[in-house]
């Protein structure tokens, strides 16, 4: 028998969505057990690299109205946001940015003594509320502390999460690996939110954490819910070469230029109006197009670039308001950008698509929610405006937090525990990948999957690409690859490694399906042989259900309210 | 597990030379406070025995003073005013530092990321007590030699 | 194991230690203005322990060293090791130390002011 | 090398490394649980002008052993993972280039002063515990915001925020705890990180838990085990300088301010 532990409520993750949601349900309800279980350590989760800023209206008496924040959202998802959901978010986050406030969070502030906001892409006014260029940092240090004051909340740091076990309908617990002593556990729980962040490392050219690995996403996949709209990948303009690491947004919301090797700030001939504050998706596909027609940069490690210009900002001003991409920009690529213009390129840097949920959070199995980026509650659509992402974070870790408190307040009937489930994961993960044999290197097969995708996939696609990737994929999967070096129970990062690389390959395939599928161009999917947006065939989500063989594709209606679909300018 | 929580260098963290050159000037004079404080108090003590023999009446006490009348003894005195100076020289500036004195102020910090605490003026002031200490401990054997 | 709040314990710790930079600068001047020789001329002692001004500070000199000494050697003890039992010996021990200490030369200074060499 | 690093040769390798220059890198390996003792296992790798330690290290796990136990997650400073005593010193290995070593043999071992897990990782639980003991969050009794009652934020001018920021910068590497000399010894220090955590709390105009924190950190082994060695600011990879922190939050319990 498996050892087993048990809570009221388990938060998969541990990012801003999910100790938001820790400490909204542990507030509502002292008496119910929270056990936060994140593969990293609590506090070291991927939002800690969140730079630039949040999405919020707070400036109403400067001009600023919710109605604009919801428009640049919708008009930013290019039209895919179910637009129901996008008016929730921009309707509770102002009072997000001030709980968080009252908690400690260390936002920056005007002379006045009120919380600054800076500009940001794709919005009508500078409504990003940053605390210098380090803001998910700085929310999850609030968050991680505010949840140090309640008793209720247990971190269970460095636990893996293998899978979701249900009876087919309800919700009652998952199996997870401690990774420290390498006991396998079954955690039963009466309520889930499933909180584990983006996917980004599918892409070997990525800002996100090394630990933002599908295998959240794939434990839903696997359970029977379905992954929505996974075609739609960010690529941030502005990834610091060689690394990847990120130049927030926020550095042209303080006024950086983009430039061609002619010196010229390029974007006034894709968006004349936002300049390089258009909305990441097209400043993305213009830095492509300026580098395949000869006008970028080639850096010194052979990859095309373009550069991005801060010196007119002064020293003061860079450390001031920019101190982490300053300290960034001069430790990884030697370059200080108050001196010389820094050397960028487009980055996987989100996934729009992620765990099918309704606008409440909710899963497709009883007691599951999602929130943050491994949800998608289709806040985005077919592209995210920056700082919307942690402001989603919070708002749906609120959501769910408090809604998951109500579901396990009322009494269930609780079906036998699937016992036989926890013995075929065990089988699956201790005899299939543990003591799995094969003389391929898994490390090696990630760097495959995350190379095509970055080669396949990336800001213009096609069809003879897509489909080459696909296959690529496949033949990856099924080479001889799954097996596990290290023999040891104690803290074996091998054997985690080798689970993510697993869920590598099943949501890459996703994404590249849905990619085939959509023959059209709408946000970050653009693909040069459907170059525009095809209202009459494709405004619809995307749904991937899980099956042995390959996954079961449908589509899902967007909820259209106020706003019609128009054409996208800037 | 409570037992694994304990892990800790032990004394190698304390005395092991390599580590001054690694961590600055203020951990140096850290283990120099420790030592002349442990120093200082074992003369202390032997100091108070030494002079108890005043009772004794003055052959006692003439034959004890004799035990530092030689080279070796005045060698040893040095080392206690070396030691009384320096432990009272690094002891104003501990305190001054401890009382928030001299610290810099709290603000930003910008990368390169130069603590301020241990700044010039500390390093300065270490570097003057131990030069303080060794003039000390010159003339003293200036005086008793001569 | 705490008799008082540890920042009463190091505001004393630092108190004598600033009454003692004074008494000891006095206590070697004392030295310096006569030949120093001179000075540990057992006449000379004896006739500086008789004034009752120079006695009076040389006691007080002796508590501040060594309460300040003896506390200095329980927060060294105190870092070396951990555990109830251990704290409770260090700080009796050093307790019992100082007193120890101060009443053997509180014996030798107040004797031998009061003549009784 | 371990037997695991003869079954990766057998591996069918595609990659193709576009070696420059090689370094020698030895890693401690020890799993304290297991019973292993600490050996030094040496692996020679190629590495670029912008190869990171980090980078060296995983590259080591992804091709020539894959059981190197490290811990990691940002690769950007950030997350604080990746302590480690990088030829001695305690550094981030995502923050430490293998060029600003300018030595071709590096040696990493996990830090001083924490319990080692396995390899290069290392148990946090004393250091979070003690982080959490001094109350590390704003205290006030009007910190939960009801929605719809028009609470807005709490006035700060930027001035006043630039008197915690700093410490507020904090990623909970523990750094600072595994280079301090009390540490080395003193098993119940609070120990730096969090203390320069208390100073950051006390420090914010918002919070009134003041007394309340000052009370805890004045205990046997408290803030007093301080004694200003200043390591820890010196090994603190994000300026947060916990030794003027706590210098400061002296002066808080010697009366001197208020
Ligand atoms: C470099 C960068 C900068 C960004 N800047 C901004 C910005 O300025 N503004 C903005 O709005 N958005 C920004 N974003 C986006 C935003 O940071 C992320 O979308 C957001 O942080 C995601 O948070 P999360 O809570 O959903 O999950 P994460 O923070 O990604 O956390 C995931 C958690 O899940 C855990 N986990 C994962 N898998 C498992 C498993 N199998 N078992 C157990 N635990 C698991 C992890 O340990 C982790 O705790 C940025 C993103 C990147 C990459
Ligand atoms: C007369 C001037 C003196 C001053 C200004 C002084 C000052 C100090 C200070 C400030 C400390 C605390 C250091 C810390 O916090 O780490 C200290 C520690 C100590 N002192 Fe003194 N002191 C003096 C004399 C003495 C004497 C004469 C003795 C011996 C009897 C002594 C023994 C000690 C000891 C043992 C310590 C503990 C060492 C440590 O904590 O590192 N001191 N002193
Ligand atoms: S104070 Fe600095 S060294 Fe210490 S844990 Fe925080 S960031 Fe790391
Ligand atoms: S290194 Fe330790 S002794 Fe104090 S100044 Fe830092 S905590
Ligand atoms: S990996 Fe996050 S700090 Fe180094």
């Amino acid at each position: 028998m498996t050892d087993s532990i048990e809570y009221d409520l388990i938060i998969a993750g541990s990012g801003l969505a999910g100790l938001r949601a820790a400490i909204e349900a542990a507030q509502k309800n002292s008496k119910i057990k929270i056990g936060v279980v994140a593969k990293t350590q609590v506090m070291r989760s991927h939002s800690v690299s969140a730079e630039g800023g949040t999405a919020a209206v707070i400036q109403e008496e400067e001009g600023d109205t919710i109605e604009s924040h919801i428009y640049d959202t919708v008009k930013g998802s290019d039209f895919l946001a179910d637009q129901d959901v996008a008016e929730r978010l921009c309707q509770m986050m102002p009072n997000e940015i001030y709980q968080l406030e009252h908690w400690g969070m260390p936002w920056s502030r005007k002379e006045n003594g009120k919380i600054d906001q800076r500009n940001f892409g794709g919005y009508s006014f500078a409504r990003a509320t940053y605390a210098i260029d380090k803001v998910g940092f700085f929310e999850m240090q609030t968050l991680y502390d505010t949840c140090q004051k309640f008793d209720n909340i247990e971190f269970l740091n460095e636990w893996f999460i293998t899978s979701i076990i249900h009876d087919g309908k309800q919700f009652s617990g998952v199996t997870a690996i401690e990774l420290s002593s390498g006991t396998f556990y079954t955690i039963k729980g009466k309520a889930l939110i499933i909180a584990t962040g983006g996917a980004g490392r599918i892409y070997s050219y990525s800002t996100y954490s090394l630990s933002s690995t599908p295998d959240g996403l794939d434990m839903a996949y696997r359970a029977g819910m379905a992954l929505k709209d996974m075609e739609f990948v960010q690529f941030h303009p502005t990834g610091v070469l060689p690394s990847g690491i990120l130049i927030t947004e926020g550095a042209r919301g303080e006024g950086g230029y983009l430039l061609n090797k002619d010196g010229e700030r390029f974007m006034k001939n894709y968006a004349a109006s936002k300049m390089e504050l258009a909305p990441r998706d097209i400043v993305s596909r213009a830095m492509m197009t300026e580098m395949n027609e000869g006008r970028g940069f080639s850096h010194d490690t052979g990859v095309q670039c373009m550069k991005l210009d801060l010196r007119h900002l002064g020293d003061e001003k860079i450390k001031a308001k920019l101190g982490g991409i300053r300290e960034i920009s001069i430790k990884f690529s030697n370059i200080d950008p108050a001196d010389e213009p820094i050397d960028v390129r487009p980055v996987c840097h989100y996934m729009m698509g992620g765990i099918h949920t309704n606008i409440d959070g909710a899963g497709e199995l009883q007691g599951v929610w999602a929130a943050g980026e491994a949800a998608c509650n289709s806040v985005h659509g077919a592209n995210r405006l920056g700082a919307n992402s942690t402001s989603e974070c919070i708002v749906w870790g609120k959501i769910t937090g408090s809604l998951a408190v109500d579901y396990i307040e009322k009494e269930h009937t609780v079906s036998q525990f699937p016992d036989h489930l926890v013995v075929a994961e065990e089988k699956r993960i201790y005899d299939g990948i543990f003591r799995g044999s094969g003389e391929v290197n898994p490390y090696e097969v990630k760097q495959e999957i995350s190379d095509t995708l970055n080669d396949k996939a990336y800001v213009y696609r096609n069809e003879s690409d897509l489909i080459d990737g696909l296959k690529k994929i496949r033949e990856l999967k099924a080479k001889t690859w799954k097996h596990v070096d290290d023999k040891a129970k104690e803290y074996n990062t091998n054997f985690s490694n080798v689970m993510e690389i697993d869920s590598m390959i099943r949501v890459a395939e996703v994404v590249l399906i849905g990619a085939i599928n959509r023959k059209e161009s709408r946000g970050g999917h653009a693909r040069t042989d459907y170059p525009v947006r095809d209202d009459a065939n494709f405004l619809h989500h995307t749904l991937a259900y899980f099956d042995p063989n390959e996954p079961i594709m449908k589509k899902h209606p967007v909820t259209i309210t106020k706003y019609k679909p128009v054409e996208r300018k800037y | 597990m409570e037992k694994e929580n304990k892990a800790k260098e032990g004394i190698k963290g304390w005395i092991n030379p390599t580590k001054y050159g690694k961590f600055g000037i203020e951990r140096f004079a850290w283990i120099l406070m420790r030592i002349t404080g442990l120093g200082l108090l074992a003369y202390f003590i032997g100091h108070i025995y030494e002079t108890s023999h005043i009772l004794d009446g003055k052959a006692v006490w003439n034959a004890s003073l004799e035990l530092t009348q030689t080279t070796e003894g005045h060698i040893f005195l040095a080392l206690v005013i070396g030691m009384c100076v320096f432990h009272t020289g690094n002891g104003i500036r501990l305190m001054l530092g401890q009382m928030g004195y001299g610290l810099g102020k709290p603000g930003r910090p910008d990368y390169p990321y130069k603590p301020q605490s241990l700044n010039m003026k500390g390093k300065a002031c270490i570097y003057a007590t131990i030069g303080l200490a060794a003039l000390a401990m010159w003339y003293g054997m200036a005086v008793m030699f001569g | 194991m705490m008799l008082m709040r540890e920042s009463i314990v190091m505001k004393i710790h630092y108190g004598t230690a600033i009454g003692a930079v004074f008494l000891t600068v006095i206590h070697i001047l004392m030295r310096m203005t006569q030949d120093f020789h001179e000075s540990l001329e057992y006449e000379n002692v004896i006739a500086n322990y008789e004034m009752i001004g120079y006695a009076i500070m040389l006691e007080l000199l002796l508590i501040l060293i060594s309460v300040h000494g003896f506390n200095g050697l329980r927060i060294i003890l105190l870092e070396m090791r951990q555990g109830p039992t251990y704290e409770k010996a260090i700080t009796y021990g050093c307790i019992a130390s100082m007193a120890v200490l101060i009443a053997y030369g509180s014996r030798t200074i107040i004797m031998t002011s009061m003549g009784m060499t | 090398m371990s037997n695991i690093s003869q079954e990766i040769s057998q591996e069918k390798s595609e990659t193709v490394l576009s070696p420059s220059k090689s370094i020698k890198l030895r890693i401690s390996r020890s799993n304290p649980e297991a019973g292993t003792e600490e050996k030094f296992d040496e692996f020679v790798i190629p590495v670029e002008k912008y190869t990171t330690v980090l980078d060296a290290i995983l590259n080591v796990k992804s091709h020539l052993d894959h059981s190197v136990a490290v811990r990691y997650s940002c690769r950007q400073a950030s997350c604080g993972s990746c302590g480690m005593k990088i030829n001695g010193k305690p550094k981030l290995a995502c923050f430490t280039k293998v060029s600003e070593l300018d030595t071709d043999t590096i040696t990493v071992e996990p830090m001083d002063n924490f319990p080692i897990v396995r390899d290069l990782a290392v148990n946090f639980t004393r250091m979070f515990n003690n982080h959490k003991k001094v109350m590390p969050y704003v205290v006030r009794d009007d910190s939960e915001i009801t929605p719809g009652t028009g609470v807005k934020e709490i006035l700060q001018t930027p001035e006043d925020v630039d008197k915690y920021i700093q410490f507020s910068s904090c990623i909970k590497c523990g750094l600072c705890n595994s280079a301090c000399p009390t540490m080395a010894m003193d098993t119940s220090f609070v120990g730096p990180q969090a203390l320069a955590q208390a100073y950051r709390y006390i420090a914010d105009t918002r919070d009134k838990g003041k007394n309340n924190r000052l009370k805890i950190i004045d205990e046997s082994h408290g803030i007093w085990r301080c004694h200003f060695a200043g390591s820890c600011s010196q090994v603190c990879p994000k300026g947060v300088d916990p030794a003027m922190g706590i210098q400061l939050l002296r002066s808080y319990l010697l009366g001197l301010r208020d």
